[in-house]
């Protein structure tokens, strides 16, 4: 019983966690520049990457498993929002997209 | 069953990110898909050693995890720099 | 007991030496710690060959573990004599090396000088002394990095390019080898050479074993600089620093050419070389073309140093012209001038270092008349010329009368005419630095002195033994019609000297 | 000193989990290990308590749950507008404050903003941050006063 | 598909991006071919290593290219034999991971049965790698020592000088990278070490290590500076590492020589088999491991400081 | 027919391989020659490695119970190759700086020009 509930419980987080990554995918092809995007796709993976690795851990139950995932879980978000913040402080820098007006048409950047 | 499930959709969504590689157009779109399709890869991995049995290939997530980080790092470097500041107009 | 563990440490010696080297700061310490590693090394291909002569092939498996598991080294002759020229070439130009490089080489840069050196002379023994169709990829990738790192440190700014060249055609050809061995260890599933000529002929049928063959020949030949894909060799030669050209002319090349003939006749088998592909006509064809074209070439230069590297890839045709043949007088040939070439192009580079430590630079324009003032160095020249050319009572006579028995033999007499020639147009382009030397107005270097004698010394070493090995063959034509005999699974002559 | 006590503690940790092989020459191994980084450590100058204050671990697991939910509302938030026919995007730069004191009250807040879908720091400075944002109502969340309180909150406990 | 862009493509640093992917991916298929320990190098060299050390280049050169005006036709025709050539191989192949194909049958069969007993490592690949072609291995870590000292060689001459390395901490001042930049590297350079002394168990060992061990120390040097990091390698203590390493290895050899075994026969370490196995793998690992670490950071360094053409 | 899927992964490789192959030979910019032969190289690795695979196998790190595993030499062989791959290419982007210095480009065709006029 305990068991069964444990697996659904996984399996709903995998799903969840699988939509979440089409969908930013596909914000990641549809939004119009470049700091949108970065929203689509570095932003939402944090959250993406937390349901299916919980949901790898259900499924490992308690064992040195799960204390692996959740190191991977830690590391991608301390890491991930510090690459993002670099990434979007970099183009900043380089002049990038004050105004997405400019940019959203044309590839010269 | 929901682990292949999981994987496929995993790998859409790379499939995904790397069309906007390659479409870029900024320099900056690049390094950003790069970036997502690393953390991707990662969780494929994940999930490819459970759908296998041999959830103990972590290790090897972590260190594209790691990988990941610091080339991006190592990227943004040189535009910090000022080294490759931005690409004149091409063509 | 140290005789039983001989051929490991004939690979060994030279890489211990090269880590000390990077830790070393004494110039001096630096040269003797690197001769000495290369005179032992000599040593101990001298009593390999001994051995493998008396005892046939010696076998050392590494690691303990037994033959297809882990690697095997095994001696024969074929490979002990090979081992010879290497570490006999790299002994005599490491002589020389202490004077040369202190011009040609800033100071800073010694200690990874010679730590380089001995790693491409590893890389160099270990793939002859392998057995390992994989660890002959790994070795070869150990003297290919260390000699472009070497050929990078010549003074013109070309030597970068023609590093790079390097770098990108020996990558190729290494990486075609490494495709080869794949495919032979798919078929195979061993990678041990002996294995492998074991396992082959049960496949021998398969395309995949003709493409593996394929891929190995045209990736050796890249290295070996045959014939039309010798383009990195001339520049690599030319711009390198004058020491490296010695030690690269001598030894790269021949390596090169003792791995083709350990793959056709040892792995694949000559019954199945020569039948599947037309390897005869081909080998015929490409040693001829590089015999006239390159001649040719050498003539028109006015860079002695980049005149004597095509004048090598001229010599790598009468090379691979005597395997064409495959007849013991033709393999004798090739064995003979493998060994002759070696001694020849290396005494030629040494006293082109001579010439380059006094004058600078080795364009005709810099040795103008110089052989009044240089007249050892030029001696030198000349000598080691009328060997190239091949005549008598010097060592390329040995050779190229060994050729042409060979080409009589099957009534090829129109390769007798080429070789001929060959030797014509070699008169000619030796006789054009003669000229310039002797009969040329000198202009200003009257002041110019004779080479040092530690650069002429080891140069005149070899000089002589262009004419001792000319006169006096029993070593070298016993060993190669011995080894040839060998390679064609013909009852061997016993060699002479082979006592246990 | 309590930093390095706390380090070691944590690497220790690390390596339990990640060795799984409890015999004495793997332990061994560990100990070494851990005493060759925290001797990097020591002569690098990599981490020290301003990088890893001790106080604060105890506070961050509270933290770090507010801002789960706060990931979660806005993640489905962004989520709705990918897949919404029409592009509905206020995409804008702001300056916001950040008064903090601290490094790392500052280092969590840029990367709290960060994480939270819709909205991005761009540059650091002194008491602000430039920030992107994806739609009028993530911006309107970072400026809510919860999140302040919980930053002071962080702040104090160091 | 990446290698057709970039095959097509001339912005070189769109190319270097694409090629870390294009990495990725192989290390990704090289898992899904259960060569675990493949992977694990090629994501950390190809898409880690190798793309820093290629940025590293663009960056002094320049990243246009400009328009070949190479005839097109020769090379194509010889790509076109050389893949006529591979094709017509592949028709006799075995079938694709048919388990009969003589691969599985020869040599293999043994490792994978009697490996674990015979070195008590159960990572196979491990086995092989350090204890039954360790002599390869070897000759790997001399590869990787060679390209170190040839890369100082060629790069040594061109270093900045103290004065002008001011301009190069370029995420120096970056206090939210700093910051978790430090916070991680002590969990980075930790978990090298595992991976070290765990390639036994897992996939890892020397090489794998040592390249986490140096990514640790190049996100030190690009984050807090590479002034620093050189203060703490300076060449002197870099070549003595990279050739303390390869002595090492070496060294092992020379022991067992000595102990009257074949050169790398680690049986002859303990009086147990399996120990003295223990032993040998552990020690040569090290060894791989030390040259590793100090050639990679080599590199890094020294593609760092060369000066910056104006 | 059946041979064509059988050896999927094969052509992969020889696709791969000729593309960096072409790159190698037909490109002028120095950089792109060795993203080239990396490219080349790593089809070759996929090559070893899929002749090692075993259908139904798994990675070759022995766990209790019976299992099959796929080859683990091919594995070992490519290790020592990805890391000669990795030696050659930072001496080649070495050897490319060293050359944009002394001539100030890195396209063959500059270079070529530089030295035929000397």
């Amino acid at each position: 019983m305990w068991d069964t509930l444990i697996s659904y419980c996984s399996y709903a987080l995998l799903l969840t966690g699988s939509f979440l990554s089409l969908t930013f995918a596909i914000g990641l092809l549809r939004f119009p520049d470049f700091y949108t995007r970065m929203h689509a796709a570095g932003v939402s993976d944090t959250l993406c990457a937390g349901l299916i690795v919980l949901g790898l851990v259900l499924q490992a139950g308690i064992s040195l498993v799960t204390l692996k995932l959740l190191f991977i879980l830690l590391f991608l978000w301390f890491t991930s929002p510090t690459a993002s913040f670099a990434l979007a402080r970099a183009a900043h820098r380089a002049g990038y997209g004050v105004n997405e007006q400019q940019e959203a048409s044309s590839s010269n950047s | 069953m929901i682990l292949a499930v999981t994987a496929i959709a995993l790998l859409v969504a790379m499939a995904l990110t790397l069309a906007r590689a390659l479409l870029g157009p900024s320099i900056f779109d690049r390094i950003l898909a790069v970036n997502t399709f690393g953390t991707k890869i990662v969780l494929f991995l994940g999930v490819y050693g459970f759908l296998t049995q041999r959830p103990d290939f972590l290790d090897i997530a972590l260190v594209y995890a790691l990988i990941n980080f610091i080339s991006t790092l190592a990227v943004l470097r040189f535009f910090e720099s000022g080294q490759l500041v931005m690409p004149k107009d091409k063509e | 007991m140290i005789s039983s563990h001989l051929p490991v440490l004939q690979v060994i010696l030279p890489l211990i030496a090269a880590p000390l080297c990077v830790l070393l700061r004494r110039s001096s310490l630096l040269w003797l710690l690197s001769f000495s590693a290369s005179l032992g090394a000599m040593v101990i291909a001298w009593l390999l060959l001994q051995q493998a002569g008396s005892s046939g092939v010696i076998s050392y498996i590494l690691g303990g573990w037994a033959a297809p598991w882990g690697i095997e080294y095994r001696i024969d002759t074929l490979n002990a004599y090979v081992l010879l020229i290497v570490t006999a070439i790299s002994s005599v130009v490491l002589l020389a090396a202490k004077k040369s490089i202190e011009q040609e080489v800033p100071q800073q840069h010694w200690p990874m000088f010679y730590a380089s050196y001995l790693l491409c002379l590893t890389g160099l023994l270990g793939i002859t002394a392998t057995a390992d169709a994989f660890n002959v990829f790994v070795f070869l990738e150990i003297s290919s990095l260390s000699s472009y790192a070497l050929i990078s440190l010549g003074r013109d700014r070309r030597a970068l390019t023609a590093s790079y060249q390097y770098l990108v055609m020996g990558t190729i050809g290494a990486t075609f080898i490494l495709i080869g061995i794949g495919l032979l260890y798919m078929l195979t599933g061993t990678l041990n050479m002996n294995d492998l000529a074991q396992r082959l002929p049960a496949v021998a049928q398969t395309k995949t074993m003709l493409s593996a063959f394929a891929f190995l020949f045209v990736g050796i030949s890249l290295k070996l600089a045959l014939f039309p894909l010798h383009l990195w060799l001339p520049n690599a030669y030319t711009y390198a620093p004058s020491i490296v050209s010695a030690f690269l002319a001598g030894t790269a090349t021949k390596v090169a050419v003792y791995v083709l003939l350990r793959f056709i006749f040892t792995v694949f088998g000559a019954d199945y070389a020569f039948s599947v592909l037309p390897l005869a006509e081909i080998l015929m064809l490409l040693g001829v073309a590089a015999i006239l074209f390159a001649s040719l070439s050498a003539i028109y230069q006015d860079n002695i140093k980049r005149l004597f590297a095509y004048s090598s890839v001229a010599q790598l045709g009468y090379i691979t012209l005597g395997i064409s043949f495959l007849s013991v007088s033709g393999l004798s040939a090739t064995l003979l001038h493998l060994f002759n070439h070696a001694l020849m192009k290396a005494a030629l580079f040494m006293a082109l270092a001579c010439l380059l430590y006094r004058q600078g630079g080795v364009k005709f324009s810099h040795v103008k008349g110089l052989g009044r003032q240089m007249p050892w160095t030029f001696m030198a020249i000349v000598i080691g010329g009328l060997s190239l050319v091949g005549v008598p009572l010097t060592v390329g006579f040995i050779s190229k009368w060994y050729l042409i028995l060979a080409a009589i033999e099957q009534g090829h007499f129109v390769l007798v005419a080429i070789i001929l020639f060959g030797s014509l147009l070699a008169l000619v382009y030796v006789w054009r630095i003669v000229e310039q030397g002797f009969f040329s107005a000198s202009d200003d270097h009257t002041d110019v002195k004779e080479a040092p004698l530690s650069l002429l010394l080891p140069t005149w070493l070899l000089v002589l033994a262009n004419i001792w090995f000319g006169i006096d063959t029993s070593l070298t034509v016993g060993v190669a019609e011995h080894t040839a005999h060998w390679l064609l699974e013909l009852p061997a002559p016993v060699m002479p000297g082979a006592t246990p | 000193m309590k930093h390095s006590l706390l380090l070691t503690a944590l690497l220790a940790i690390f390596w339990l989990a990640l060795s799984g092989h409890y015999v004495a020459f793997t332990l061994i191994l560990g100990a070494l290990s851990i005493a060759l980084v925290m001797w990097l450590n020591w002569k690098m100058h990599i981490s020290d308590e301003r990088v890893l204050p001790p106080l604060l671990l105890l506070r961050l697991p509270r933290y770090w749950m507010w801002l789960l939910l706060e990931i979660i509302k806005s993640n489905i938030h962004v989520a709705i507008k990918i897949w919404q026919p029409r592009l509905d995007i206020q995409p804008q730069f702001k300056k916001i404050p950040s008064p903090w004191k601290r490094d790392v009250t500052r280092v969590v807040h840029a990367n709290s903003i960060t994480l939270t879908p819709g909205t991005v720091t761009v540059t650091v400075d002194k008491d602000s941050f430039l920030v992107h944002s994806l739609t009028d109502e993530t911006m309107q969340a970072l400026e809510s006063p919860e999140m302040k309180e919980q930053l002071e909150k962080l702040e104090r406990f160091q | 598909m990446v290698a057709i862009a970039v095959a097509v493509m001339r912005d070189l640093f769109a190319i270097v991006m694409l090629f870390g992917i294009y990495s990725l991916l192989t290390a990704g298929i090289f898992v899904s071919l259960d060569a675990v320990d493949v992977a694990f190098t090629e994501a950390a060299v190809g898409a880690g290593i190798s793309t820093i050390l290629i940025l590293s280049t663009l960056a002094l050169t320049s990243r246009e290219e400009k328009k070949s005006t190479h005839s097109r036709f020769l090379p194509l025709l010889v790509v076109l034999v050389t893949g006529a050539t591979l094709v017509y191989g592949t028709l006799d192949m075995p079938a694709f991971s048919d388990p009969q194909a003589p691969v599985h049958q020869h040599v293999a069969p043994r490792y994978l049965d009697q490996a674990q007993q015979e070195t008590g490592v159960p990572n196979i690949v491990t086995a092989v790698l350090a204890s039954y072609r360790s002599y390869d291995t070897m000759g790997e870590v001399t590869v990787i020592f060679t390209a170190g000292i040839a890369v100082m060689l060629l790069l040594s001459a061109f270093r900045h000088r103290e004065d002008e390395a001011g301009n190069l901490n370029d995420l120096s001042h970056h206090p939210v990278l700093k910051y978790v930049a430090r916070l991680m590297i002590p969990f980075i350079l930790l978990f090298a070490l595992y991976v070290q002394f765990h390639g036994d168990y897992g996939p890892g060992g020397g090489f794998q290590a040592g390249v986490i061990f140096a990514a640790g120390f190049i996100l030190y040097g690009l984050v807090v500076g590479i002034d620093k990091t050189r203060s703490m390698f300076s060449d002197s203590v870099l070549r003595w590492l990279m050739a303390s390493g390869l002595l090492l290895y070496i060294g092992v050899g020379v022991v067992t020589l000595l102990l009257g075994g074949e050169f790398l026969n680690y049986n002859v370490l303990a009086a147990d088999q399996v120990k003295g196995q223990h032993w040998g793998i552990f020690l040569v690992e090290l060894g791989v491991g030390i040259t590793v670490t100090a050639t990679m950071i080599a590199m890094f360094l020294a593609f760092s400081e060369v000066r910056r053409p104006e | 027919m059946s041979t064509f899927i059988d050896l999927y992964n094969y052509w992969i490789f020889i696709f791969l391989m000729m593309i960096g192959f072409y790159i190698v030979i037909a490109q002028g910019n120095l950089v792109k020659k060795i993203i080239g032969l990396n490219i080349f190289q790593t089809a070759v690795f996929l090559l070893y490695i899929s002749m090692g695979k075993v259908k139904g196998g798994t990675a070759p790190i022995i766990v209790a119970g019976d299992a099959s595993y796929s080859n683990p030499l091919p594995h070992v062989l490519i290790l020592t190759a990805i890391v000669v791959g990795v030696a050659t290419t930072a001496l080649a982007m070495a050897l490319i700086i060293r050359i944009r210095k002394a001539y100030g480009t890195i396209e063959e065709q500059d270079i070529h020009e530089q030295d035929a006029s000397l």
